[in-house]
C-alpha cells in the first residue's frame, strides 16, 4: 500500500473520530436529536474494510454509521447536516444519525433493527448475481446481531445461493450492556460459521492495516469463488452504546486500559515507527480535520431546516 | 373475452410481466420445482429455469429482506409467501422496512417490491393457518395492499403492481382460485387505487373487496330475486383507498353494509364506515352494518368454522336489516 | 394518595408482583445490570437476582417464543420487548401463537404471560422506532391489549395483567414515563377491560387512551377556559373494548372526538366511531372527528415529526368543530 | 432393554402406520379436512426418542404429529377423534391432525408454523430450570426448520442459559418439496450444532434400538449436564408431504428403494433374527392393532360434533 493511501486511512479516522466527539457536543446542546451511536474506537474497522472495497462493492451496516458514511465519501456537511436534520442532509433530515445513505456511493446504509440489514444484504448480491455482475456487498454488524434470527436466514441463503457477501462482524464485546459471552453460546464469533460451513477468519480491529489485509482477501476470495465469508473484527467502542448511556456493565479501568491501544495511536504510532510519514505531517492533517468539521457544522447551522411540504414527499414513488 | 379462473389470471399476469420485463423474478417457498403450493406458479421453473424461479429455504425474513435487497439494487422481485400467515414471521421486513426504506433515506432508495400472499380461512386449516389479516398491513402508509376479488383485476393489478416502484402486499384468497371470470384478450393492466361498482343497483350499497365480493355477488343474486337491487362496491385495494365510487354510491342508496372476510373489531369495516359517516354524513339513514368474522381463531372443526366464517346468508339479512 | 410517576408506578406493580408470586420474572433486552433501557426495572437486578431477572440476547423470537414456553409449564413471565417496534420481529409469537395456543388445544393450554412493550413516537428515533402501532394488536382475538394513561392505572391495570391466565400486550409510551398522578396506598388492582371517565363534562366527549388521555386532559383544560367542558373517556384496554362508558357518554353529549397517536386509517378511532354509530345512531348530531398522526413514516427532523403527531391544538380544533 | 419394552415399542410403531392408513382413507373419503401430515417411514424416530424418555420428560414437536402422540400415550380413540374434528379429540375437534396435545401425557403439541415451536421449547425448558427440577424437554424437528430464525434463536438461547432441552432433528432430507441441500448450507444438520459448540450426535433413524439407545444417551447427557444437544435422525418419509402433493420432487424409484428399509420391516427383521420373539406373535400384535385402529374410528365416528357454543369457548382462560 502506497503512502498517500496510507494517510488518507490515517485523514478518514482522524476525521470519524473529531465529527463525532463535535457531534456529541452538539447533541449535548440539543442540537441533534434521537439516538446517536459513536464510532470512537472502532474507527479502523470502518477505515480498513472500506478501504479494501473496489468502488462498485457495496457497504451496508447498521446504526453506528458515521464512520462508514465519512469512509465511503459522503461529505461532513451532508453526515453534519443530516445530524442535525436539515433539508442539506443525505436523507434530507428524515433520517438521522441511524439513517446515512449515499447509493452513488455505494453506501447503502445504515439500518437501525438490528440484524435487519443482513438478509437485506443477501437480496443486494443476490440482484447483482441476477444482474450477472460480481461486485461483493460488504455487510457489517455488531456481535450482538448475531444472536438473533435475521443472521442465520441471511447467512444461510448466502450460502446455499453462492452469493457474493462479506459478512463482517464488528465484535466490540457488548451489545448494549450485554456482554458477547452472556448472549452468545460462542464468543468467538467466526465460530458460527462453521454451522454453515462457510469460509472465515478473524482480525484485530485496533490495527488498520491488518483490517485492510484480511478484508482484502476475503473480498477477492468472495469474488473469486462467488462465496460469502464471514470476517470477525476485534475491537471496542470507547464510548457508552448510545449517547444516554449510564455504564453500569463495565469498569471506568478497563475503558481505560483499551483506551491505550485506540486504532487512530495505534496507527499514528505504526506511521512514524516505520518512518512513514513525520509527526508533523499527521499533525497537519489532525488541523485540516478540525477545520473540515468546523466547517461541516457551520453549513449544518446554516442550513435550512426541510419545509412543511417535506412531510408528505417520498411516502411512494408513485 | 375469455372465461379464466383466478388461479390462470395470476398465473398469466406473472407470466406476462416476467416475459415483458427481465428483472422480474419470483423467490417463495415450493414456486419453483413443486410447482407452487397452490399450482399458481405450475410449469414456470421448467420455462423459466431456477435463476428466476428461485425455491427458498423455509425463511421468511430471507425471503422477504432477501427480495427487498434485490429490489434496492434494481430487480424486481416477486417474493411469494406460501401464505399470508407466516408473514407474521417476516413482519418487520413487510410492514417495518420496507414501506419506510424510501422515505426514511429521503427517497435514495426504492423497493419495487411484490410481495404475494393468499389467505382466508374455510378449508379446516386451524386457528395460526386461516387468517385474513389484511387491515393490519393496510395501516402502514408507505405499503401499498392489493386484493382482487375476480380475474379480471387479479391480473390487471398484479401487472401494475410489479411495475410499480413501491413495495406491495398482494393478497390473494385460497377459495377463490377456482372462481372464473371474463378476463379481456390481449395487454391491459389496472391502475392500483381506484374502486369499482361490481353490480349495479339504488337500494343499498354493499363495500367488500376479495371473498367479500364473491359473497356479496351471490347475495346480491338473491335479494334481487326478493326485489331488492344492491350495488356493489369492490375497493380492489385497501391502501391507497379510493372511497369515491363509495360515496357515490352511498349517496344514492342511503344505506350500506360492509362485508369483509377477516375479524370485525379493527378491521376494514371500521374505516369504511367512519369515513361514510363523516362524508356523507347527511346521507346517512340507518347504521351501516358490518358482516365479518366472529372474534374467535378460527376453529378446526368444519361446522364450527364455517360458524365463524361470514356467509351469504349474513349478508342478506344485514342488507335487509340496513333497508328496514 | 402518592403523587408518583408513572415509571414508578410500573416499577411498583412489577416490584410488589414479585414479592406477592414467585412465578413472577422477568425476561428482555438490558432489563437487569444495564437497569433496563427506560430506567423502569432499576434496581431489580440487584434485588431479585439474575433468576428473576434475566438479560437475554438480541433475540426478540427467543425472549417472547421463550416466555410462551415457560407460561406453558406454569411460571408467570413478563416479557419485556425494547420498544414495540421491535413486536413485529416477534409478531408471529405475539399474534398467531399466544393468543391462539389455549383455543386451538381445546383449552389444555394456559399462556400467562405479560409483554411489556413502550412505544410512541416525538423523540425523533425516525420511522422504524417510532410507532404507535397498537390497533394491530387489538385486531386478534385471544390477545388482551392494555395501554394506561395514567400512573394509577399503569399500576393496577398492570398487576392484573401479571395475574391474568391469558396473554396480555402491556402497552407504554416512553414520552409518558415522566408524568406524575395521584397513586393509591396500598395494593389494589383495576379490572381488565373497564373504561373510565377521567374528566366529567356534558358538551362533548373525548374518546382516547394512553398518550392521547395527555394531550386530551390539556386540550379540555383550554377548552375550559372558553366554557366548553368536555367528558373524557379513557379506554385503558383496546381488547377488550369497553364501550359502556363511551355510549353513556355519548348520550348525554351528542359529540365525540377520537384521539389517538397512531395513524388515523385503519386505526382505534374508526372502531370507535364506527360503534358510536351503529349503538347511539339516534344521539349523533355531528360527524366524529378523530385526530390521529398524520399517515407518513415518521421523520427524524424535529419540525416534522412534531407536525405529523396529534397535537393539543388539533383536539381543541376538532371539538370545537363537532361543537360547530 | 426388555423384551416387553421392545415388544410394545413394535406395537407403537404398527399402531402409527395403521392408524395413519386409515386416517388416509378417511381424508379420501372427505371425513378428515385441513392439512395431514403422515409419519409414515419416520415411525421409528418418535418410538426410539419417546421410549427413552422418563415420563416427566416433555415432548413438543411439529405437525407431524400423530406419532408423538401415540408414544406419548394419547389414545387411538382421541387421536382419530380429534382427526374427525370431534368433540371427544383430545383438542376437542377445535386443533386437527396438527394440533394433538395432552399436557398430562408430558405432550405438549404438534404446532404448525415451522420451527415456531423451538423457542417455546426453550422456554419449557426454562420454566423447569426456574421451578427447579431437571425434567428434559425434547423438541423434534424436521431439517427444513433448521434454516429459520427461530431455530437459531432457540438453539442459542438453551446454550446461553444451560437449558435442558434435547432438539431432535427429523432429517427426512426433504421440506415439502425441497430437497436438503437446496436449502440447507450444510446436508448434515448436526454440523449446525458447531456454531453454537453444542453437543451433538446423529443416528440412523430406521432403527429404532438405534434411536432410543442414542436418545437414552443424549437425555442423559442433557440431565446430567444441564446442557442441550442436537441429535440428528437420518430418516425418510415414505408419503407425501401432505394429503395433497404431487410429489414431483422425487422418482418413485428413490422412494421404492427406501421402502426396503422401511423401520417395521427392519425392527421386525432385527427381532425374529434374534429370535426376541416369534412371526406369530408379532402377526398377532397387528391384529390387535387393527382392532384397535378400526375400533378407533368407530370412536371418532360415533362421537358427537362440538356443540354450536364451542366456538366461542377457550378464546380466554378469563
Ligand atoms: C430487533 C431489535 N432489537 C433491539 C434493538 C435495540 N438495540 C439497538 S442497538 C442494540 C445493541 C446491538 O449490539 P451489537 O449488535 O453488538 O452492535 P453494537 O451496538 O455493539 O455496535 C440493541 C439491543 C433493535 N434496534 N432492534
Ligand atoms: C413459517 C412457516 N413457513 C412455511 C410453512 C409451510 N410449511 C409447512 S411444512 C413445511 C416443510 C417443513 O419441512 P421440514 O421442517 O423438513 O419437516 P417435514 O415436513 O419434512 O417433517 C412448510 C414449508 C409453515 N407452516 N410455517
Ligand atoms: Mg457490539
Ligand atoms: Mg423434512
Amino acid at each position: 500500500m502506497n503512502k498517500e493511501k496510507k494517510l488518507q486511512m490515517y485523514r478518514e479516522m482522524v476525521l470519524i473520530r473529531r465529527l463525532e466527539k463535535r457531534g456529541a457536543e452538539l447533541y449535548q446542546a440539543g442540537k441533534i436529536g434521537g439516538f446517536m451511536h459513536l464510532y470512537i474506537g472502532q474507527e479502523a474497522v470502518s477505515t480498513g474494510i472500506v478501504a479494501a472495497r473496489e468502488p462498485r462493492d457495496r457497504v451496508i451496516t447498521a446504526y453506528r454509521d458515521h464512520g462508514v458514511a465519512l469512509n465511503c465519501g459522503i461529505s461532513a456537511n451532508e453526515v453534519m447536516a443530516e445530524l442535525l436534520g436539515k433539508a442539506t442532509g443525505m436523507s434530507k433530515g428524515k433520517g438521522g444519525s441511524m439513517h446515512m445513505a449515499d447509493p452513488d456511493k455505494n453506501m447503502w446504509g445504515g439500518h437501525a433493527i438490528v440484524g435487519g440489514h443482513l438478509p437485506i444484504a443477501s437480496g443486494m448480491a443476490l440482484g447483482d448475481q441476477y444482474a450477472g455482475n460480481d461486485n461483493v456487498t460488504i455487510c457489517m454488524f455488531g456481535e450482538g446481531a448475531t444472536n438473533i434470527g435475521y443472521f442465520h436466514e441471511a447467512l444461510n441463503l448466502s450460502k446455499i445461493w453462492g452469493l457474493r457477501v462479506l459478512w463482517v462482524c464488528e465484535n466490540n464485546e457488548y451489545g448494549m450492556g450485554t456482554a458477547v459471552n452472556r448472549a452468545s453460546a460462542v464468543s468467538d464469533i467466526r465460530q458460527k460459521a462453521e454451522g454453515y460451513r462457510m469460509k472465515n477468519g478473524r482480525v484485530n480491529g485496533r490495527d488498520v492495516l491488518k483490517v485492510h489485509d484480511a478484508a482484502k482477501e476475503a473480498i477477492d476470495y468472495v469474488r473469486t469463488n462467488s462465496e460469502p465469508y464471514l470476517l470477525e473484527v476485534e475491537t471496542y467502542r470507547l464510548r457508552g452504546h448510545s449517547m444516554g448511556d449510564p455504564e453500569r456493565y463495565r469498569t471506568q479501568d478497563e475503558v481505560l486500559k483499551r483506551k491505550e491501544n485506540e486504532p487512530i495511536r495505534t496507527f499514528r504510532k505504526q506511521l512514524l515507527a516505520k518512518k512513514t510519514t513525520t509527526a508533523k505531517k499527521l499533525d497537519e492533517i489532525d488541523a485540516e480535520v478540525d477545520v473540515e468539521v468546523q466547517k461541516a457544522i457551520e453549513f449544518a447551522e446554516a442550513s435550512p431546516e426541510p419545509a412543511p411540504e417535506a412531510l408528505w414527499e417520498n411516502v411512494y414513488v408513485e | 373475452m375469455a372465461k379464466i379462473t383466478m388461479r390462470e389470471a395470476i398465473s398469466q399476469a406473472l407470466m406476462e410481466e416476467m416475459d415483458r420485463d427481465p428483472s422480474v423474478f419470483i423467490m417463495g417457498e415450493e414456486v419453483g420445482v413443486w410447482g407452487g403450493t397452490y399450482a399458481v406458479t405450475k410449469g414456470f421453473y421448467d420455462k423459466y429455469g431456477p435463476e428466476r424461479v428461485k425455491d427458498t429455504p423455509i425463511a421468511e425474513n430471507a425471503i422477504i429482506g432477501g427480495a427487498i435487497g434485490a429490489a434496492m439494487v434494481g430487480q424486481r422481485p416477486i417474493a411469494e409467501l406460501m401464505t399470508i400467515n407466516f408473514a407474521f414471521s417476516a413482519m418487520d421486513y413487510i410492514v417495518n422496512q420496507a414501506p419506510k426504506l424510501h422515505y426514511m433515506f429521503g427517497g435514495q432508495f426504492k423497493v419495487p417490491m411484490v410481495i404475494r400472499a393468499v389467505g382466508g380461512g374455510g378449508r379446516q386449516l386451524g386457528a395460526t393457518h386461516s387468517q385474513t389479516p389484511d387491515v393490519i398491513f393496510a395501516h402502514f402508509p408507505g405499503l401499498k395492499v392489493v386484493s382482487p376479488g375476480t380475474p379480471e383485476d387479479a391480473k390487471g393489478l398484479l401487472k401494475s403492481a410489479i411495475r410499480s416502484d413501491d413495495p406491495i402486499m398482494f393478497i390473494e384468497n385460497a377459495t377463490m382460485y377456482q372462481i372464473r371470470g371474463e378476463v379481456p384478450e390481449g395487454e391491459y393492466t389496472i391502475p392500483i387505487g381506484v374502486s369499482k361498482i361490481q353490480r349495479p343497483g339504488n337500494d343499498a350499497t354493499i363495500v367488500t373487496y376479495a371473498k367479500g365480493l364473491e359473497l356479496s355477488m351471490q347475495a346480491a343474486d338473491q335479494l334481487a330475486k326478493e326485489g331488492i337491487q344492491v350495488e356493489i362496491v369492490d375497493l380492489r385495494s385497501l391502501r391507497p383507498l379510493d372511497m369515491g365510487p363509495v360515496l357515490e354510491s352511498f349517496k344514492k342508496t342511503n344505506r350500506a353494509v360492509i362485508v369483509e372476510e377477516g375479524w370485525k373489531s379493527y378491521g376494514i369495516g371500521a374505516e369504511i364506515a367512519t369515513r361514510i359517516y363523516t362524508d356523507a354524513f347527511d346521507y346517512v339513514d340507518a347504521p351501516i352494518l358490518r358482516v365479518a368474522q366472529k372474534e374467535v381463531p378460527l376453529p378446526y372443526n368444519r361446522t364450527l368454522e364455517q360458524s365463524a366464517l361470514p356467509q351469504v346468508t349474513d349478508i342478506v339479512a344485514a342488507v335487509k336489516e340496513v333497508m328496514k
